[in-house]
């Protein structure tokens, strides 16, 4: 029993985080913003240098062959910077996709081995997630139709570009018909493989949404120290810091979930969904609270455009309801440990 | 007790609604937070003017038709409930309004109030300072007399609009000596004067909605002092009560809030099937309002017999600003991962006005006295505890 | 339209209030805590002296006639001093149960008049508030059967005795046989007699705990102004202050709705039990908050049996599921206001 | 991370699977708030002890059996799942135990943990004066050398179980010219000593669970002082994390609480239906109940490998406070009417127990540092914000 990650783990964790703090300040991040296309390249290409590309993809197709529990660090820091692009959706969620595929499916190697190398991106399209970010750029779309797994390239379907409030995430539903060409995986092999797919999509937006809790906690904090009103820092009265002190009580209180669940995911535990659910509805909830006591320490300043504050906000609002909404998570939550002779109690922590 | 409207009462209210059903624009107005949509907005106003439906219960003279606060509720259901624009004027109509009523000379009453109520003035306020935030009396910017006038000079922030405005009201420091409360203003200032700039600040929504507004050597007409110079402070506390009280926020408009999330509730029931919490959030909200409006018909009753009103008005701002956080987060739970998508997307359920909803939801903790500073008053001023 | 009460109204309250506080001052209360009974026979002659015991029996039967609006205000007094004593059950709720049957039902004037004059206690037994307070005393019972109207006498009827956590409230289930001899009225008149006397009951249960509300809120700031902690008054901390204000917030915005829902109840509006049930829920949250808070602002002297702050607490959580849950009342708002075609929204405040 | 127990881990959970599943007592004890059930809760403790499972985690020549972190929770898990009885003696255990550890001399270290691990001692704490409370620096008692003596004069209040327990330990002014934390010795003493009176605090459930605590000129030996004379707030600082983190309040506890709720939920819906908040709020404690779990088992993997606690034990504190009181309201809610009846009423449900759990979670914010204080501490403490 060790409830910790390795040093390795932390860091790489260290090396990603000092890269992206690097890469995209805040600055960069409004910049983005404005781009027709509201990702880069450059930056994409960058993250890939760095190993995230390769992070999870097999030894054999080129990659480093990490588990979840890393990711479940990583995402943390997509969402500490409010890394706009979806790098996880390709490395983490489509890579474990094709990972989970028979050996041998139709162009399964070649798209890891592209995923390795940064060259591709592709776009994971499910029904409990309709919107997709950067479908407009994806090169291929791995889509569920009836349990089976599709493969789509960018000019077979077609992307209903959408708005979101968070300006930095472009958001696009797809429309494409499915036909014996597109399709790579029946069912019979797809639903297990969908399910899993579900859980790593919810894995990441949970572990990014904790990233955003943990920077809007950081950048309340600032302000309030800094800010002064009636003669003192603001961060000196006790509504401002009981508020804080509730923020640090979710995040913290969220991170095992996180932690837990993407052990179980790596390990194919049986709970995987109750563990994976669990996490979601919390770390969602910790960047909640962070979001709505961040707008208040930050008073008026909070509300404009012009502090920082605004983006993280936005990237955990549109996260909320994001590969499940909470009312979804919920009743995987209730499917397991409402039912009859279900192991649960104190003894049943970790091996249920 | 008596809770009927009488015969003028109900008459009044088919008035209100039958001229709003053939009125109220069929399309919705753009955003008052753009040029364009503010103009929409001033145009909207001046119709409401022309049939003394602008602020009904100023008197005829200035403007409105003398109404009572029953048939101010009366008009506030009506107008919520025909879904009529949002009012862009309040800043004017309900804060630097009643002061005028109250502290105005005839000259000024007659100089500003038709025209406020009329939107041709349009108001911006300028409670703010930088580093002042909620703490109002530290007021830095100077108005010294010199001769007839006045010459301003320092800053305001958090004007809402006051780029598209045409006035600014505010407290400035008269006795450069003074301190805190004392040795204030209470000026009004054309923002076409010479010295005057504003710099916008994008909201949340990314519009401009607030603005900065430097002051420099700028001089206005002493006849532009409301109430004695030097007596800002009092002038202005007077009725700052209003902001925070019942008139910044009618019942009717969360009562009409409550409603279309029980229509939502309705829509999202029939396609996902019945949700407990969901189902109880939307209970509490329409409790909630109904609770507001009630409480508003009681203390209207109550004011009409000779009551003051006072820290009731944070109890007011605190619930109303709350209850309207809880709304819009139920709505954005029921819409689920189309919650996010802003107006014009093609995926959006209700283009957008939930989440619109929601971010101007996040201001109403925060504007208007904070919620943490309307805490103290009631702790402070109506329970009797000790300050810090 | 006039949300206020008369002079005369207010006047009543405050003589009712004032010999209150005298007789039953918490000393008082504790005493009677302690005896068999848990209530006594001078307390309640008292109080019928006063006026309390012929306040809304018709004129006819020499009563004072008046209606639900007059014990919406007393209600609260009944709660504020905690007072020991069902005499809101038959003074109001059998009274208003009697005076609802036709006239000539038997014993209905005879009763009335004994109700008039404080000398007889009867208490009502409805399915949805199982538990009795009284019951041990009462000379008859006015029992709901399959929405007829019986009327027993205490030797017809077993009393199971139960203890509260509230040790002035003595509690207890009542066991009958229900035959032809002890029914009053049937279904037909019935039905719509005990949908009144519910609303009722549950709009005094709701007046009791915004008093109890009140009393609770003014016994927290009467501590948090004299007990000092790090050299100052822990009033003038912003946590006792905030949590202080919440519990004036609760009651203020409750208080209303106990009003609103009384005037319905006195005007057979159609849509009371809407009211009454907004009125139930609203009154009794603001009475478990300012329990809450209390405590807490209490600290550990809050925890104790000797401060007074405990026997309004264990009243306001006694009372919370008395003539009806949360969920009965919740559920009979959703089945006005989610229903087909119903008025609401900003025109329907009074008129709907 | 390796989320699995190893075989001597899963071997001793057997073990004490077995030993409770054997010796757990079929009836209930009685209130340890009771004089007799606090004798019963002796006797349990003794047994525990006899089989090395009182203070597993103490080494074994002193009564323990030399555990880690990890078979502590393994132990805390078995034992909440057993329904065991309620630990009697914690206030000794947790708090002065961790104490004598660190700064106990050997004699003491042998003179009392072994008697505090099998409850043949039972201790109450003196942390409280009356007026102070959550200010535990401000200190009145004195205790004042006189030779190889002190003599103790003063006033302890909430000393939780004083009329039943044989010691007490507490911080006394052995310097009385001091201030504050300064010049504060900590003490043990024997309940029985001449000039120690007690008398006893009625708790909400009508028991005597605290009492105040006289001394009359009370003389102790000198060698009752744990650590220096004069460090008494040092010594009683080093280990007052202990109180409010880990071990006062193991998982165990609220999981096995949340368990409870789930099956009284499904009884409630099987008889009621289905209820979508109760149904949310069962989850929520399910969910809050683990996360606290998972979050323990995250530390000490990181104590383990040389963290040291810190301002955690606030969260934690904060955190299962909170939780067991949502699970009791919850509960009291399902209950309904029956909510309010105390054990031995014919109608009870559950025989009184979701009753007796409710109203000592009201407890829960209060004790081992107000909830206010332990938030002040994680503000000041991990996010450095300024002192008042």
């Amino acid at each position: 029993m060790d409830f910790t990650f390795t040093e390795d783990q932390l860091a790489f964790k260290e090396a990603i985080s000092r890269f992206l703090k690097t890469e995209v300040p805040p600055e960069v991040l409004r910049d983005i913003c404005d781009t027709e296309e509201g990702s880069t390249s450059e930056l994409r290409q960058k993250m890939a240098e760095q190993g995230l590309a390769a992070l999870s993809v097999p030894e054999n197709q080129g990659g480093l062959g990490m588990d979840d529990t890393a990711w479940s660090l990583l995402t943390q820091e997509l969402g500490y910077y409010a890394i706009p692009d979806s790098m996880a959706d390709t490395a983490y969620v489509a890579s474990g996709l094709l990972t989970a595929l028979p050996e041998g499916t139709q162009q399964r190697e070649q798209l890891l081995e592209m995923i390795a190398e940064g060259s591709i991106r592709i776009a994971v399209v499910h029904g409990v997630n309709p919107l997709v970010v950067d479908l407009h750029l994806a090169d291929k779309a791995l889509v569920e139709h009836e349990g089976e797994v599709h493969l789509v390239s960018r000019e077979q379907f077609d992307c209903e570009r959408n708005t979101s409030i968070d300006s930095s995430r472009r958001v696009s539903r797809l429309n494409f018909s499915a036909s014996s060409a597109s399709k790579i995986a029946g069912a019979d092999d797809g639903s297990g493989v969908w399910a899993e797919t579900l859980n790593r999509g919810a894995l990441a937006v949970a572990g990014k949404s904790l990233g955003l809790a943990q920077r809007m906690l950081d950048l309340s904090v600032d302000y309030a120290i800094q800010r002064k009103q009636f003669g003192k820092p603001i961060g000196s009265f006790q509504a401002v810091k009981h508020k804080l002190a509730d923020v640090v009580g979710g995040i913290e209180t969220a991170k095992p979930t996180l932690y837990r669940a993407a052990y179980a995911l790596a390990n194919g535990d049986a709970r995987a969904d109750l563990y994976v659910s669990h996490a979601k509805l919390a770390c969602c909830q910790a960047a909640m609270v962070a979001a709505r006591h961040g707008i208040q320490v930050h008073g008026a300043m909070g509300y404009t455009w012009e502090a920082d504050l605004q983006m993280f906000m936005k990237r955990a609002w549109a996260l909320q309801a994001s590969w499940g909404t909470a009312e979804f998570h919920r009743q995987r939550v209730a499917d397991d440990i409402l039912a009859d002779g279900v192991a649960i109690g104190p003894q049943y922590t970790f091996e249920g | 007790m008596q809770l009927k409207f009488n015969e003028k009462q109900n008459a009044f209210r088919t008035e209100v609604r039958e001229w709003l059903s053939n009125n109220v624009p069929a399309e919705p107005l753009q955003s008052y937070d753009t040029r364009e949509g503010f103009e929409q907005h001033r145009e909207w106003e001046g119709k409401l003017y022309e049939n003394r439906l602008s602020m009904v219960m100023w008197p005829q003279d200035l403007g409105g038709r003398g109404c009572d606060l029953i048939e101010w509720l009366i008009f506030e259901e009506e107008y919520y409930a025909a879904g009529a624009p949002m009012r862009v004027n309040q800043n004017g109509q309900l804060l630097l309004g009643p002061t005028l009523m109250e502290f105005g000379t005839d000259e000024q009453k007659h100089r500003f109030l038709p025209r406020m109520a009329s939107s041709q003035d349009m108001w911006a306020q300028g409670w703010s300072e930088p580093d002042a935030g909620s703490d109002m009396a530290s007021v830095r910017s100077k108005a010294i007399r010199d001769g007839d006038e006045y010459v301003i000079n320092g800053q305001k922030t958090w004007s809402t609009r006051a780029i598209y405005a045409d006035w600014v009201f505010g407290l400035f420091r008269s006795d450069p000596d003074s301190k805190r409360h004392h040795g204030l203003s209470y000026l009004v200032v054309p923002l076409d004067a010479p010295g005057v700039t504003i710099r916008p600040i994008k909201a949340l929504n990314g519009k401009d909605a607030f603005a900065e507004v430097f002051f420099d050597d700028v001089r206005v007409p002493a006849s532009n002092c409301i109430g004695e110079e030097g007596q800002g402070w009092s002038v202005a506390m007077a009725t700052a009560g209003f902001e925070r009280g019942l008139l910044l926020r009618s019942p009717a408009r969360f009562q009409q809030t409550a409603k279309r999330l029980v229509d939502l509730y309705r829509q999202y029931a029939a396609n996902h099937g019945e949700n407990g919490a969901l189902r109880d959030a939307v209970l509490e909200s329409w409790m909630g309002a109904e609770a507001y409006a009630q409480a508003a018909y009681h203390t209207v009753g109550l004011v009409e017999k000779g009551a003051k009103i006072g820290a009731e008005s944070s109890i007011n701002k605190v619930i109303w600003s709350e209850l309207d956080l809880k709304m819009h987060e139920a709505a954005m739970e029921m819409l689920g991962a189309y919650g996010e998508l802003r107006g014009g997307s093609p995926a959006a359920l209700d283009d957008g006005s939930w989440l619109e909803g929601f971010l101007f939801a996040q201001a109403g903790p925060i504007y208007a006295g904070t919620n943490e500073i309307q805490r103290n008053i009631i702790a402070e001023r109506m329970l009797g505890l000790p300050r810090a």
